[in-house]
């Protein structure tokens, strides 16, 4: 079972898929749609299959595979999954899916053709896969660029009024990121080139470099400032907004969901491994932008007005909590912060959802556009909520436990940022009760306002006269309707489910996480704080 | 009169012709100026010929009056084609491509 | 009696056959039929540059010095003859296109009419065709590989005209927009005499330091002489002479007019084969000829790089016209491959030089292809290059589009292209010789450059179309075969560069 | 005292939790085509759950109340971290589970009458279902990280539920305010609980209160006093008390439930729960007794002053929680006085929450008393069962108020210091004004001349509600003398708490009570001179001592709340927003400008003069001379 090539496969048939469905004559969306989800289907039940081979006790890396690709640089096509990467491939597995289903609709006759569209998300699916799977440094780095291009056509292509601006605007940001990481990668070869004889990108064999430590600063803030971009960390975040509020939501979901994961998985793949001394030492300057980032971007969110420029402000300050998991240094909040990802995926994912079904239906962005929705829209406000509370990591959802595990493991290494961070969850609370409130609850109003006396479509619950308040004002909107809640049920699921029972995820996730913080050479927290200090509050 | 005498009337020379080039306008009287920069290498050649005790550098110097007749060929050629449409050779009236 | 020096024809093979292939044009210009001349001359110089192509591939491995040392035929010089010729033919192939432009050609007819005269107006869509061009071209070309193989100063003075006359004419002989090729013909011109001169007289200069014009014998006295001011002096002359072919900024004030102005497929043609030739010099004089006194020259091409990516990226950033900008990333690019020059241990090992050569090849396929799309895109006078008229492209000809994006990234060198393989090659040989500050720069610089290049994507994309925006020609065969060729080695370069970088890693040998 | 695993019936006793959840999935999911019979499913959950918790607590008492637990499933368990998910069933939470099931029932049932024309009822009883299992998760959990789970688990009911009318503004806000203060209480749980992890290494209360001991004493005291955050936030305790009242925006059921008998003596039972730390930290407890005795005042002053039915009893209810704080505070002497008091409390101010109910039924859900007025004659039972709700409130002798608020007192004279005496003193006084007020509510709103708008025909509420209302006076009759003589709860908590040494009494505890029953009566008196003799006015005087003014105010809680933290926090984030754009994104942008604007002048060096670029060229020349040369010389 093992030696099936479960990462290539999982390469291979998006982008094939990508291919055929691009190929596709003209006007033929809903074929496209079919084959798209078909497709992406296939990919979730190959990464099922992949975690039911993988052996959590096992090597470190497993399923692994390599071909030697361009040996001038030494450079091989080499895939291999850890436990960090192999939860992540899940993610990616279930996410795309929802976002081809969540785009259903799109393919009405006279819109822009969304056969390309679906072509570009499975090129994309590729793309995520392989920037996770690779384990060489080449190959991931080639990934994490080219991944850049179907999100740019992504956001370009189908995104809101200021596309172009957005597109550009992520474009730019990663590329410069990515280029500065480049120069960091090639000084790693040519490090190894000098330590080792001949160069190599091989991921193992760069971690068993010992690198001097001022070249391994500079090495890692190459790579850092990459991957601070990506996350994004404040200040590196301005154009998470800009694309987020501009991607369709298909696009927006994965974004957030996965594409700005690649960033935290860099940080925590390749910066502390490959860096331990520099990322020790430079710790507390990056804990004080996770900080900084949580209760800034937190603070942000609650003074925007577009729906989603908040749920982008809000994954910002979520970043924080994952990067403070990361760089506490502790296996506990390190094993929170890969699990964190993963709901964060989940979370934020339907909150995107949810809010680009409400949008669907208002035609506007604008908070103020809309209220009182929750009177005439149970479902849809149902799942809204769901959302929010799973974003403030309520418990009983699923970000609960990954906040729970990012703060309890970081308090014994670095108290006082962990205390500052947990401050973010009264923020967090904040920001989503009030856009909550403005949207859903009070009395109806807005863009969805029935002015003229026509009858509001069916499907609606009838649930507006209550014996309190008779609102003669009514809106009109659609419920939720099968499709829509075919799109939100599994998230919905799996929100609840990872809530209660998250350890199958952890028992993936630990041994990964614990052999990263060995490389760095950090206990796991507990009872004695003082061996994992990482000089982040003294 | 030594060597270094005739080097230094090249450089001058060179100089005269580099001067040349940036104030003349008349596109031909700008080309003038370019073969005496040319020939003043050919002086300089010479020269060091005469210095080294070598034949090569007169060789050369033939070289450079071939190569230079070319050059006259081929920029007398694009010099009159563009007069003809512009009824005029400076240089400065061609300026339709800047920026 | 004279003995004749040692010529190994062998060795020249690819230099006789262009050359040949040129001479026979001029005389099938003076006795062909007319009617038949555009047919005859195309073949000619296909198979000239192709015979050279496959002579020179047949050389690969050849390492010697002939013509009484003053050529050398090693890796480094094949491997560019090799490419200059390839990119030569798909030049020539652009300018035998003839179904795109309704007057059947982009040459003038008479290059000796006056412009807006009667007899050019007529002569404007008679069917009449130029044919010089082609053995014009064929000449240039057969200049740029004696420039890379030439072994002493003189040949190679001799060969940088070889190149360059033709090239000033048949810039001049566009049939659309003529007062622009004209002003660019002389422009071109005036300024390349004038570097050539400078050339020369840095030559006199050497001569006069070393005694000699032989690289080797250059080499050999400045290892024992060390390096007096003549030296220097002549050092720094050659220098700007060959960087102004290679349109290095500061000395790149023509490349944007001449590029703008000249015949699109003329255009290409600079674009690709020139730099491929001037590098090629470059390379060879500072390592053949002062690879040991390689301390004087470092510092110096250090900041022209600098600079010159700079500027490129810089003033491409506001540029209007897709031409002109080209122009402006090929001085940029002209940076990045300083880049690899300094990535070059004295020795002329390291792996400077095959990562030089490599950006060469992957950067020339990439222009050349650029420009062909640029002749497909036209509207009622010829090509509509101004940025605008893209707006929506892709709407009306997604293939077009797709193509010219592709070419777009891999300039900007995005991985899985072939201009992230060079950059990567390049940068990688900088950092190896400690350049790391250079490669800083120049990955901003490139960030930089990435912009213009997004920039025609976001408008070709996501841009509405102008309704009365220019038509999308459909190529004929040679446009076509130019295009297959180009996105297929832009990729095959970027996916799987291993061969081919395997060949320049064995061809970067001097002989010395 | 150490547990054993659960047999018998209570290896089930996570069906306790299970049920009201399953109620609640059920109606949640099942849509509209439970709306039929939703309520009754609703109620049946519940009422089994009663009946379970009842039997369970049989066998604990066999069993001699030894605790006993039932691990469920492992919760998260990575690096040194191990948290399960376990059941603790010790006769500390066989009495909350016996209180929420007991009086969730009761409430269940009367909600079918009072949510019977709401159109959203089946909704009411998914969320009431819904906390229902929370809040017995809270009191059922054996480890802290699954209290903290319960713990917000109810928040998140009560939110859901004071929004239940949702369209209505105040509700929305009321809700939000509630969860917010929550969360800022939460907070301080969760720093308690990592604290607990970084010193201890462990959240299970066996963990936790078996090696607490070894800890510094400052440790143990921020444990105490982040616990105690959490407490006041979840209890309405001062400084987080403002959210409770605003709470009574929801349906009166679930004021009755959640605001007044089960959630909001959450923190009282977080606090008894954690004894075991407590006890190590006399700070600690000094807090936990000024956060008492200052809130009980404030709540008890601020009821005298308010109009609105509802406000009064939730105030009296941050009042009543107050006593309970205190006595917790009080340490070992206290805490069973505390839980007395807080059963007690939880009948009688949940039949008194119904009662009002009832009233708002029949007066179409007005609130403000001052429209009210001699409606003793048109709702009897009402008035009946109110009216023992509020003698045992105000502890008039020998009902149950009288009982478990006098031990309170007792207990903090029985401190003997001269904080025993204060804190005596400000219970006692607070007694007073608790007489006052809820004097002045029973005038206000049964006896005097009817002062109700028009249109309004009070009548009796249908029986559905007032049979609950009858066993909830049953209740705040007899509760008082069952617990303290009958079937001591003191004796009933040995396990839990050990059995204290009988204290000697500073002063006697006859002298006590007639004290309190003295300045009770004064309170019952002069609230019949202000209110009961004149006529009360329709409309609030405006002209009022500033006391009165203050009162009516919340004694301005509301007011430095949103000075200090809502206004200077929309005013940062306004600023923020402004930095980012402009700030952060505009240094980018700004760039991004320079560079072209940079473009377009070193573009005008490109004249197009073939001269001016060949003076380049020369300059260029100069300068690669100049450089080489320099290299060279230098």
């Amino acid at each position: 079972m093992t030696d099936f090539p479960f990462l290539l496969a999982m390469i291979a048939v998006p982008a094939v898929g990508a291919a055929v469905v691009a190929a596709l004559p003209r006007g033929s969306d809903e074929l496209a749609k079919r084959l798209a989800l078909g497709i992406s289907a296939v990919v979730l039940l190959l990464a099922v299959l992949a975690t039911v081979a993988f052996d959590p006790d096992g090597e470190r890396f497993q399923l692994t595979m390599s071909a030697s690709w361009i040996p001038d640089f030494g450079v091989d096509f080499a895939l291999g999954v850890d436990g960090i990467a192999l939860v992540l491939l899940l993610l990616v597995g279930v996410l795309v899916p929802v976002v081809v289903l969540a785009s259903w609709r799109d393919t009405a006759p006279g819109r822009r053709s969304m056969r390309t569209f679906f072509a570009w998300v499975l090129l994309l699916e590729a793309m995520m896969v392989g920037v996770f799977a690779a384990t060489d440094v080449f190959l991931f780095y080639v990934f994490f660029e080219a991944m850049l291009v179907p999100m740019y056509f992504l956001i370009g292509s189908f995104g809101g009024p200021r596309r172009q601006y957005a597109a550009i605007k992520f474009f730019l940001y990663s590329l410069v990121g990515g280029l500065i990481m480049l120069a960091a990668v090639i000084g790693l070869y040519v490090v190894s080139t000098s330590e080792l004889g001949q160069g190599t990108f091989a991921f193992d064999a760069l971690r068993q470099l010992d690198i001097d430590p001022g070249v391994q600063k500079l090495l890692f803030l190459g790579f850092f400032i990459a991957f601070a971009i990506k996350a994004p960390l404040v200040p590196f975040h301005t154009w998470l907004p800009d694309a987020g509020a501009e991607a369709p939501i298909g696009g927006a979901v994965l974004l957030v969901g996965v594409l700005d994961k690649v960033g935290t998985f860099g940080l925590i793949r390749y910066c502390l491994p490959l860096f331990p001394d520099a990322a020790r030492d430079l710790a507390p300057f990056v804990l004080v932008l996770a900080v900084a980032g949580i209760l800034y971007a937190a603070l942000l969110a609650m003074g925007q007005t577009d729906l989603k420029r908040l749920v982008s402000y809000t994954s910002i300050a979520h970043f924080g909590f994952i990067t403070l998991g990361i760089f506490a240094f502790t296996t506990e909040a390190a094993t929170g912060a890969v699990l964190y990802m993963v709901n964060h995926g989940i979370a934020t994912g339907l909150l995107f959802l949810v809010v680009g079904m409400l949008i669907a239906r208002g035609g506007s962005r604008r908070i103020s556009d809309y209220g009182g929705v929750a009177t005439q829209a149970p479902r849809l406000a149902g799942v809204f909520l769901i959302a929010g509370l799973a974003s403030l990591a309520l418990p009983g959802t699923n970000s609960f436990v990954s906040e729970f595990l990012v703060l309890v493991g970081s308090f014994p290494a670095v108290p006082l940022f962990t205390v500052l961070a947990t401050l973010g969850m009264i923020l967090a609370a904040l920001y989503v009760l009030i856009v909550y409130q403005r949207t859903m609850h009070g009395p109806p109003r807005g863009v969805l306002l029935v002015d003229d006396g026509t009858p509001e479509p069916a499907g609606t619950d009838g649930a507006t006269a209550t014996l309190t308040a008779p609102a003669p004002a009514r809106l009109r909107v659609r419920d939720l309707d099968r499709l829509e809640m075919a799109v939100a049920a599994p998230m919905v699921a799996l929100i609840i489910v990872l809530g209660f029972y998250p350890q199958p995820l952890i028992d993936l996730i630990e041994p990964a996480v614990a052999a990263t913080m060995q490389d760095v050479g950090a206990a796991p927290a507990g009872i004695a704080p003082a061996t994992t200090d990482a000089g982040g509050t003294d | 009169m030594t060597l270094t005498h005739y080097l230094v009337l090249a450089a001058i020379l060179f100089t005269i012709g580099a001067v040349g080039v940036l104030v003349r306008r008349n596109a031909i009287v700008v080309f003038m100026c370019i073969e005496l920069m040319l020939n003043s290498v050919n002086l300089t050649l010479v020269t060091f010929a005469r210095a080294g005790g070598t034949l090569d550098g007169q060789v050369m110097a033939f070289f450079v009056m071939v190569v230079a007749a070319a050059e006259v060929v081929v920029g007398l050629a694009i010099i009159m084609s563009i007069y003809r449409t512009r009824r005029s050779a400076s240089v400065d009236d061609a300026n339709l491509l800047k920026y | 009696m004279i003995e004749a020096p040692d010529l190994s024809l062998a060795a020249l093979a690819p230099l006789l056959f262009v050359f040949g292939a040129a001479c026979l044009g001029v005389l099938v210009e003076a006795f062909g039929p007319r009617e038949r001349r555009h047919a005859v001359q195309v073949t000619l110089a296909l198979v000239g540059t192709l015979g050279g192509l496959v002579t020179s591939l047949l050389l690969a491995g050849e390492r010697e010095v002939t013509a009484a040392g003053a050529l050398a035929v090693d890796g480094p010089a094949v491997f560019l003859q090799a490419t200059i010729t390839g990119l030569g033919a798909l030049a020539i192939l652009l300018f035998a296109e003839r179904s795109l432009d309704p007057a059947r050609s982009a040459f003038v007819a008479a290059a000796a009419v006056p412009v807006g005269s009667p007899r050019d107006r007529e002569l404007m869509t008679a069917p009449r065709v130029q044919t010089e061009v082609y053995p014009l071209a064929t000449f240039a070309i057969g200049g740029m590989m004696l420039f890379v193989a030439a072994n002493d100063l003189l040949i190679m003075f001799v060969a940088l005209e070889v190149l360059s006359l033709p090239l000033y004419l048949i810039s001049g002989l566009a049939r659309r927009r003529r007062l622009l090729s004209q002003e660019a013909a002389v422009k071109y011109f005036l300024l390349g005499a004038f570097a050539s001169a400078f050339f020369l007289y840095g030559l006199a200069l050497v001569y006069g330091a070393t005694g000699s014009i032989g690289l080797a014998d250059i080499r050999a006295a400045t290892t024992e002489s060390g390096s007096d001011v003549l030296l220097v002096l002549g050092l720094a002359l050659l220098i700007v002479g060959l960087m102004f072919k290679a349109s290095v900024a500061p000395f790149h004030a023509w490349t944007p007019d001449v590029y703008q102005g000249a015949p699109t497929p003329v255009t290409a043609f600079m674009a690709a084969c020139t730099k491929v030739a001037a590098f090629g010099a470059i390379l060879r004089l500072l390592y053949v000829a002062f690879g040991t006194s390689e301390w004087t020259w470092r510092p110096l091409v250090y900041g022209i790089a600098i600079i010159s990516m700079v500027v490129g990226a810089v003033l491409a950033l506001t540029q209007t016209d897709l031409k002109r900008m080209l122009a402006y990333s090929s001085i940029a690019h002209a940076g990045f491959l300083l880049t690899g020059v300094i990535g070059l241990s004295p020795d002329g090992g390291g792996s400077g030089l095959a990562a030089t050569m490599f950006y060469l090849l992957a950067y020339g396929l990439t222009t050349v292809g650029a420009f062909a799309v640029l002749t497909l895109v036209r509207d009622g006078d010829g090509e509509a290059s101004h940025l605008s008229q893209w707006a929506g492209l892709a709407r009306r000809s997604p293939l077009t589009a797709a193509v010219m994006a592709l070419f777009l990234l891999a300039l900007a060198g995005i991985p899985l292209t072939s201009g992230f393989t060079g950059k990567f090659a390049v940068f990688r040989a900088a950092i190896e010789d400690g350049a790391w500050p250079l490669v800083v720069v120049a990955v901003l610089a490139s960030a930089v450059a990435a912009f213009f290049y997004l920039r025609v994507i976001v408008l070709m994309y996501f841009s509405e179309p102008a309704e009365d925006g220019p038509t999308v020609a459909v190529p004929g065969l040679p446009t076509t075969i130019v295009l297959a060729v180009t996105v297929t080695a832009t990729l095959v370069l970027g996916i799987a560069p291993g061969a081919v970088l395997d060949i320049a890693e064995q061809a970067a040998i001097f002989v010395g | 005292m150490d547990t054993v695993a659960a047999d018998g019936l209570l290896a089930w006793s996570w069906l306790l939790i299970a049920l009201p959840l399953a109620g609640a999935a059920v109606l949640l999911l099942g849509g509209r085509r439970t709306d039929r019979w939703g309520h009754l499913l609703g109620t049946g959950t519940v009422v089994t759950a009663f009946v379970l918790g009842l039997l369970c607590t049989l066998q604990l008492a066999d069993a001699g109340g030894r605790p006993v637990s039932v691990e469920l499933w492992t919760f998260i368990e990575t690096g040194s971290l191990d948290v399960p998910v376990g059941l603790l069933f010790d006769p500390l939470s066989a009495v909350f589970v016996l209180l929420i099931t007991g009086v969730g029932a009761l409430i269940h049932i009367y909600s079918i009458g009072y949510m019977a024309h709401d159109p959203r009822r089946r909704r009411f009883f998914a969320y009431l279902n819904l906390f229902v299992a929370a809040m017995l998760l809270l009191v059922l959990g054996d480890n802290f990280v699954v209290l903290y789970v319960g713990w917000e688990g109810v928040g998140l009911a009560s939110y859901l539920l004071i929004a239940f009318w949702h369209e209505r503004p105040a509700a929305a806000t009321a809700a939000k305010k509630a969860f917010i203060m929550n969360r800022v209480g939460d907070v301080g749980l969760a720093l308690a609980i990592f604290l607990m992890f970084a010193q201890l290494g462990t959240v299970t209360y066996d963990g936790v209160f078996g090696s607490v001991g070894a800890l510094a004493g400052g440790t143990v005291t921020a444990i105490g006093l982040l616990l105690l955050l959490g407490a006041c936030g979840k209890s309405g305790q001062f400084p987080l008390q403002a959210w409770l009242p605003d709470a009574m925006e929801g349906p009166t059921p679930v004021s009755a439930l959640i605001h007044a008998a089960t959630m909001v003596t959450a923190g009282v039972y977080l606090i008894a729960r954690s004894a075991p730390i407590y006890d190590e930290t006399p700070t600690a407890r000094a807090v936990v007794l000024a956060v008492g005795a200052i809130t009980l005042l404030i709540g008890a002053i601020v009821g005298c002053a308010q109009d609105d039915i509802k406000k009064v009893l939730a105030y009296s209810t941050v009042s009543q929680i107050g006593y309970m704080f205190l006595a917790v505070g009080l340490g070992p002497a206290g805490y069973v006085a505390g839980l007395a008091h807080l059963l007690t409390h939880g009948f009688f101010k949940a039949g008194l929450f119904l009662g009002a109910g009832s009233v708002m039924h029949a007066m179409n859900d007005a609130v403000d008393m001052r429209r009210f007025g001699g409606l003793a004659s048109r709702m009897r039972i009402t008035f009946v069962t109110f009216g023992l709700g509020y003698l045992a409130l105000i502890g008039f002798p020998f009902l149950s108020g009288f009982y478990t608020k006098d031990a309170i007192i007792e207990a903090a004279f029985d401190r003997g210091d001269g904080w025993g005496y204060v804190l005596g003193g400000v219970a006692i006084l607070a007694a007073g004004l608790t007489a006052f007020y809820m004097t002045r509510l029973m005038l206000m709103t049964f006896f005097g001349r009817p002062r109700w708008d028009e249109g309004v025909h009070p009548h009796e509420s249908p029986s559905v509600m007032t049979a609950p209302m009858v066993l909830l006076a049953l209740g705040s009759v007899l509760a008082g003398y069952l617990l303290v003589v009958a079937f001591p709860l003191e004796e009933w908590l040995v396990p839990v708490f050990g059995r204290p040494e009988a204290a000697e009494h500073v002063v006697a505890p006859l002298v006590v009570s007639a004290l309190v029953t003295v300045v009770m009566l004064l309170g019952v008196a002069s609230a019949w001179m202000f209110v009961g003799r004149r006529e009360v006015p329709v409309t609030a005087p405006a002209r009022v001592s500033p006391v009165v003014l203050a009162a009516r105010r919340a004694l301005y809680a509301d007011t430095v709340n949103e000075s200090l933290f809502m206004r200077p926090g929309q005013w940062l984030t306004r600023a923020l927003v402004f930095l980012d754009n402009r700030g952060v994104d505009g240094a980018v942008n700004g760039l991004a400008a320079a560079l072209g604007g940079s473009s377009s002048r070193l573009g005008r060096t490109q004249t197009g003069f073939v001269r001016s670029y060949a003076l380049g060229m020369l300059g260029g020349a100069v300068v690669v001379a100049g450089a080489l040369l320099a290299v060279t010389a230098g």
